[in-house]
C-alpha cells in the first residue's frame, strides 16, 4: 500500500533568529533599535519587513490615544492535558512571560485618521502566532464589536496557522472564525485583512482570506502549507517566491501588495470608501 | 463501577444541553435522546491503545470510502463533475441521489482503491478545485431545497505546488463561509480520517457525526510526532496526546454523535456499515428538514460556542 | 500600432457535406435513412454522433404524443434590412424552406417517462442554429411556461452563436435568455442543459451554460471562439480535442457526457432527482 | 425638413415609453427627457460614411480608456485585483472608488497605451479570470450597497487556447447572470469599442448608455466582412450592414442613451469627455439610488423585451 503522511498544517516555526534581531536577514545591514523602530521594522537598505509586534503594530495605525483594547484578559485552557517535550501549559507561561500577552491576538476599538474601526492584530512571538481557542474567540468577539459599533473589522495576520497543543479545538476555530465573519458581513460591515509574514495553515484557510479587501506585506508568506511540507510530501521543486505574497498576487489571491510605510494612508483609504464612522 | 471522568464530562455536557435553546425546544428533545444513547454506548475513556487501534482502522486500506457507501445509501445517484473553472478533481466527488425518497446533494473526498485510482484521487486530498467543486454544488443544493451531506475522508488537502498557486488557503475558507450560509440542513460525517482544513472544509454543518474508529484531528499523528519529537515514528504517542478519537470529539462538544460500526470496523461490513450510516443520516434529517432555513444559520452560533479559555 | 481584429462570434459553418450525408465522416461507415433513424443518427462502427434534426430528437425523448407545441408561429423579422451577397429575407425564407422549420429553436411541453418538462430544442440545421430574436423569444417563452407549470426545463443546443444578420439585437439575444434563466431559477425550477455538436458563441455564452446540470454529447464542439479563430488570431498550435464535450468534462465545464442512447434515461433520473410533477 | 425616418422610429419609441411602466413613474419623466434630448441632437440617420467614422474613433490609438476616465471621474480609487482563483487578468480592471462622495465599484476592460501594455492586457480582451474578478467585484459592492458602474471597451473576449479551457463561454453567462441578479444599481457606458460577447458580460446594467463614438455589435466589421465576404477588407460595407454606432443602438432600443463627446472625438479632450461621462453617470445613478434593490431586477424585464419578430 503507498504510504502517504500529511502534516497539513504548516511547520513553518519562527525563522531561526539571525546573529542579532536587528540584523537584516536578506542583506545584513544592522540597525539600531531606535533606528528599526523609526523605519516601522523595515530595512532602509533593502526593504525587507521583519516581523512587527502587534503593539508596535497597532500603535503605528492608529490616531494616539484612539485604541481601546478589550478581551485582554483572555487566557488559554489546557483542554487535553497536553504534553509533549514539555507541558502546554509551561509554554503558554513562558509565551506570556516573554512577550507580555495573554495570547497570540490583539483587539480592541480604535481610529485611523479619525475613522472608527475594529482591529484585531495577531503577533507572531507569541507561540507563532498559532491560533488556539483564545485568538479564536477574541477574533469572534471583536466581529460582534465591529458589528455593534457599525464599524469595519481590520485585521493584522502573523500566524503559522493551529495551535496543535489544543488538538481537536484548535482545528474548530476554523469554522468559528468563518462563522464570526459570516455574522459580520450580514450585520452589514466589511473586513478589511492584512496579511504579515507568515500567514500560513489554519488562519489563512479561515478568517484571513474571508476580507472583502485582501492585503498583503511585501514578502510575506502566505500558503495553507509550508514551503518544506509540499517539497518534501509532493517532490515537487519549488519555483521562485513559492508562496510569497508576490505570487499571491499574481495568481489572484490578494487585492494589493502595501509596503508598511503605506499601510496607515492604505487602511484609511478603505475605511472612506467602506464609510466607517467618523 | 464509578463513573469515569470521561462519563462524567459526557453527563455535564448533556445536562449544558438541557439548558440549551437549540433549533427549538421540539428539537431539543432529539438531541438529548441521542446523546443519552451515546452516553449509554461509551462508558469508558478510550485508551492510548483504543486510540492508535481507531488511528489505524480510520485508515485501513479495506476501509469503505465515500463512493462505498454512496452505493449503498442513494437511489438515483448522479455524479456532478468539475469547478466551472478549469478541473474536475477526481479527490472531490458530488452529486444529487435520494435518501429515503428525498433529494439530497452529496459532497465527500474519496480516496481511491487501488494504485491508480489512489493517484488520480491524490489519496482523497482535493485541490481548491476540489474545494470549489463541491461549494458549486453546496449552492445548487441551496437554490433547489436539497439537504447537503458531506462524507469527510481525507488525510488533509493537498500540499501542492499547483494548489497553492490556486488558493488552497482560500478555498478552503470559501467552503466553510459557503457552508455557514446555506439554507438547507446540512449534515456531516467523518467516515475515515478528517485530517484538518481540508476536512472541515466540508464539515461546518448542522449536524456533526463520526464513526465509530473515525479520528478527526488538527494534525496528522506522524506531522505531529515529526514537529514535535521531530520523528514521525512518534505517531502513537502524538495520538495519545490529542486524542483524534471519537469519543474525545464527542466529549469535547466537536461532534454530534457518534454512529456504530460492526465489530472490528466498517470494512469488515460494509453493508452493515452503510445501513447505521443511513440510520444516522436519515435521523440527523429527520430532525432538521422542517426547520426554516433562518433558524438553520444557527449553526453558526454553535460553530461559534467551541473553545476552551479562561 | 499593434493591429488586431477579433471576430468574437465562431465562423463554425455546418460542416462540409460529406459525399453523402448518410456516411460517417470518421469513419466512412454508410447508412440507410432507416439504420440512421434506428440509431439515433449514432454511427453504429464509431459511436460518432451525427448531427441530428429538432424534432427527430424531441420524437427520441419525449413519450409518445406528450408534446405540446409552443410558439410555432414566431417568425424573424429584418431589423436591419441587412443584404450581404444576398438578403437576409431571402436566407431566411430558404431556410424555413429546407427545414420545415419557422426559425432554428422548437419549444412545448412535453412528458418523460411519465415527468413533466418543458423542452427547448434548437435546430442547426436552420442557419446553423444562430441565435436571433426568435431563438431568444422562444427560449425565453420557455423559461416562463416551465416556470408557470411548475416543471424542470431541458435544452438541447447545436449552434454556431448570435445570428450576425440581426446586429446588435442577436447580441442581446445572449442578455435576454440570461435575464429568462434568472427569472426560472428564482421561480424554483431547475434547467437541464444537452449541448450537442457545435455549441459555440453567443449560445455558449447564455443560456446553456447556466443549466444546474450541464451534459454533453460525445465529441461535441463547445468552445466561445471556433478553433479557426484562435488558431489565426494567436497563433497558438491547438491541442488534441480542443474545446470538444471531453476537454470540457476534463476542464471542469460540464457534468457529464452523455451517449445519446442514454440520454433519455439520464433525463428522466435529473427529472426525478428535482421533482418534476408526475 | 421633414422627419427622417430614424427621426420617427426613435418618436416612436418615446411614444411606447410613455406608455410603460418602467420603474415606477417617477423616474419615467427623467426617462422621456433624457430620451427627448437625445432627439433633440441626432435628427438625422447617420450615413455610412457617419458608421465608419465611429469605428475609427471607437478604436483610435488615442481614444481614453477606462483608466483614463477612472482616474478624472472617480476620488479614492482603489484596485481590486485577482479573481481569488488562479490569475490577476490586467484585461479586466476593478475597484472601488467616490463619485461625488458616494462609494461605488467599477468594472471595466482595460486596452494598452503602449506596447508592453497592450501586450499585458490583451488589448483590452479579458479572460475568463477577468470576468470573473468583475464578478467578484460586483457581488463585493451588492453585498455592501455600493452601485456598479461599468465601462465597456473590448474587441471581445480573448480567444485564446487557455482562455477556452477555462471556461471563456461560462465566464461570459455567469458575469451576465451575476449582473441579473444585483440587487444596486448598475450603469454601463460603452466608451470605445463594445465587441460582442466580451462586452454584454459586463453590460447587463439598469442603464446602458455610449459615448458619442462608441461601437457596440455582435462581431467586428473586419470578422463579419471575414465570414460573409470572405474579405476583411470588405470591413467598412460589414460596418455599414449591421450599423454598430450609437444612434443605432438607441433607436433599436438596446442602450437608453448617448453621452456626448468634444467635437472630433473623446481623444481630443478627455478632460472634457470625462466631464461629460461624469454627468451622465450622475443622472443615472441619481435616477436609480432610491429605487429598491427587488424593484432594479425589473432590468430583466428591459433584457427580455429586445428582439425584433412577428
Ligand atoms: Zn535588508
Ligand atoms: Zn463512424
Amino acid at each position: 500500500m503507498a504510504k502517504i503522511d500529511v502534516s497539513i498544517e504548516t511547520d513553518e516555526q519562527p525563522v531561526p533568529p539571525p546573529k542579532h534581531p536587528n540584523t537584516c536577514p536578506v542583506c545584513h545591514s544592522h540597525y539600531r533599535d531606535d533606528e528599526l523602530e523609526q523605519s516601522l521594522w523595515v530595512c532602509a537598505h533593502c526593504g525587507h519587513h521583519f516581523t512587527m509586534r502587534a503593539r508596535a503594530r497597532i500603535d503605528s495605525l492608529v490616531d494616539p490615544g484612539s485604541f481601546v483594547e478589550e478581551s485582554a484578559d483572555l487566557h488559554s485552557e489546557d483542554p487535553l492535558g497536553f504534553f509533549d517535550l514539555r507541558p502546554y501549559v509551561e509554554r503558554l507561561a513562558e509565551a506570556e512571560m516573554s512577550t507580555g500577552l495573554a495570547d497570540a491576538m490583539v483587539t480592541g476599538q480604535a481610529a485611523i485618521e479619525g475613522r472608527g474601526c475594529e482591529l484585531a492584530v495577531m503577533d507572531f512571538s507569541f507561540m507563532g502566532g498559532s491560533m488556539g481557542s483564545v485568538v479564536g474567540e477574541k477574533f469572534s468577539r471583536a466581529c460582534d464589536s465591529a458589528a455593534e459599533h457599525g464599524m469595519p473589522l481590520v485585521t493584522v495576520t502573523g500566524s503559522g496557522g493551529a495551535r496543535m497543543q489544543e488538538g481537536i479545538l484548535a482545528l474548530m476555530q476554523l469554522p468559528k472564525t468563518v462563522c464570526a465573519v459570516e455574522d459580520l458581513r450580514d450585520a452589514g460591515q466589511a473586513m478589511i485583512s492584512v496579511m504579515a509574514h507568515p500567514t500560513t495553515g489554519g488562519v489563512l484557510a479561515s478568517f484571513a482570506t474571508l476580507g472583502d479587501v485582501l492585503l498583503a506585506e511585501p514578502g510575506a508568506l502566505m500558503s495553507f502549507a509550508g514551503p518544506r511540507v509540499v517539497e518534501s510530501i509532493t517532490r515537487e521543486k519549488l519555483p521562485d517566491g513559492f508562496g510569497r505574497a508576490e505570487q499571491n498576487l499574481r495568481f489572484g489571491h490578494v487585492d494589493a501588495i502595501v509596503p508598511r510605510p503605506e499601510l496607515r494612508t492604505t487602511l484609511s483609504r478603505l475605511l472612506r470608501l467602506f464609510d466607517a464612522p467618523e | 463501577m464509578p463513573p469515569s471522568e470521561h462519563e462524567l464530562r459526557l453527563r455535564e455536557r448533556l445536562g449544558r444541553l438541557r439548558n440549551m435553546p437549540l433549533l427549538g425546544g421540539a428539537k431539543l428533545s432529539g438531541e438529548l435522546d441521542r446523546l443519552q444513547r451515546q452516553l449509554d454506548r461509551i462508558r469508558q475513556q478510550p485508551t492510548d491503545e483504543d486510540i492508535w487501534r481507531s488511528v489505524q482502522l480510520a485508515r485501513h486500506e479495506e476501509r469503505p470510502y465515500t463512493l462505498d457507501y454512496v452505493e449503498r445509501i442513494l437511489d438515483d445517484w448522479f455524479e456532478l463533475h468539475g469547478d466551472r473553472g478549469s478541473a474536475d478533481d477526481g479527490a472531490m466527488v458530488c452529486g444529487l441521489g435520494k435518501l429515503d425518497g428525498r433529494t439530497v446533494a452529496l459532497v465527500g473526498q474519496q480516496k481511491g482503491r487501488d494504485i491508480q485510482e489512489r493517484t488520480s484521487r491524490r489519496f482523497g486530498m482535493p485541490n481548491p478545485e476540489g474545494y470549489r467543486k463541491a461549494i458549486r454544488v453546496m449552492e445548487l443544493a441551496n437554490t433547489h431545497g436539497f439537504p447537503v451531506i458531506s462524507l469527510v475522508d481525507t488525510p488533509g488537502a493537498y500540499p501542492g505546488v499547483a494548489a497553492e498557486q490556486h488558493g488552497q488557503g482560500g478555498a478552503i475558507a470559501s467552503s466553510q463561509a459557503a457552508m455557514a450560509r446555506l439554507t438547507v440542513p446540512t449534515v456531516a460525517c467523518v467516515i475515515g480520517e478528517g485530517g484538518s482544513g481540508g476536512a472541515i472544509a466540508i464539515a461546518l454543518a448542522d449536524r456533526v457525526l463520526m464513526l465509530e474508529h473515525a479520528i478527526y484531528s488538527v494534525i496528522s499523528p506522524e506531522g505531529c510526532a515529526l514537529i514535535l519529537w521531530r520523528d514521525a515514528g512518534e505517531a502513537k504517542k502524538a495520538a495519545a496526546a490529542f486524542k483524534p478519537d471519537a469519543a474525545h470529539c464527542l466529549e469535547l462538544g466537536v461532534i454530534d454523535g457518534i454512529v456504530p460500526e460492526p465489530e472490528g470496523g466498517a470494512h469488515t461490513d460494509p453493508d452493515a456499515a452503510a445501513r447505521l450510516l443511513t440510520e444516522a443520516l436519515r435521523d440527523a434529517l429527520d430532525d432538521l428538514v422542517d426547520v426554516p432555513g433562518e433558524e438553520l444559520r444557527r449553526r453558526r452560533a454553535k460553530f461559534r460556542s467551541l473553545g476552551v479559555f479562561a
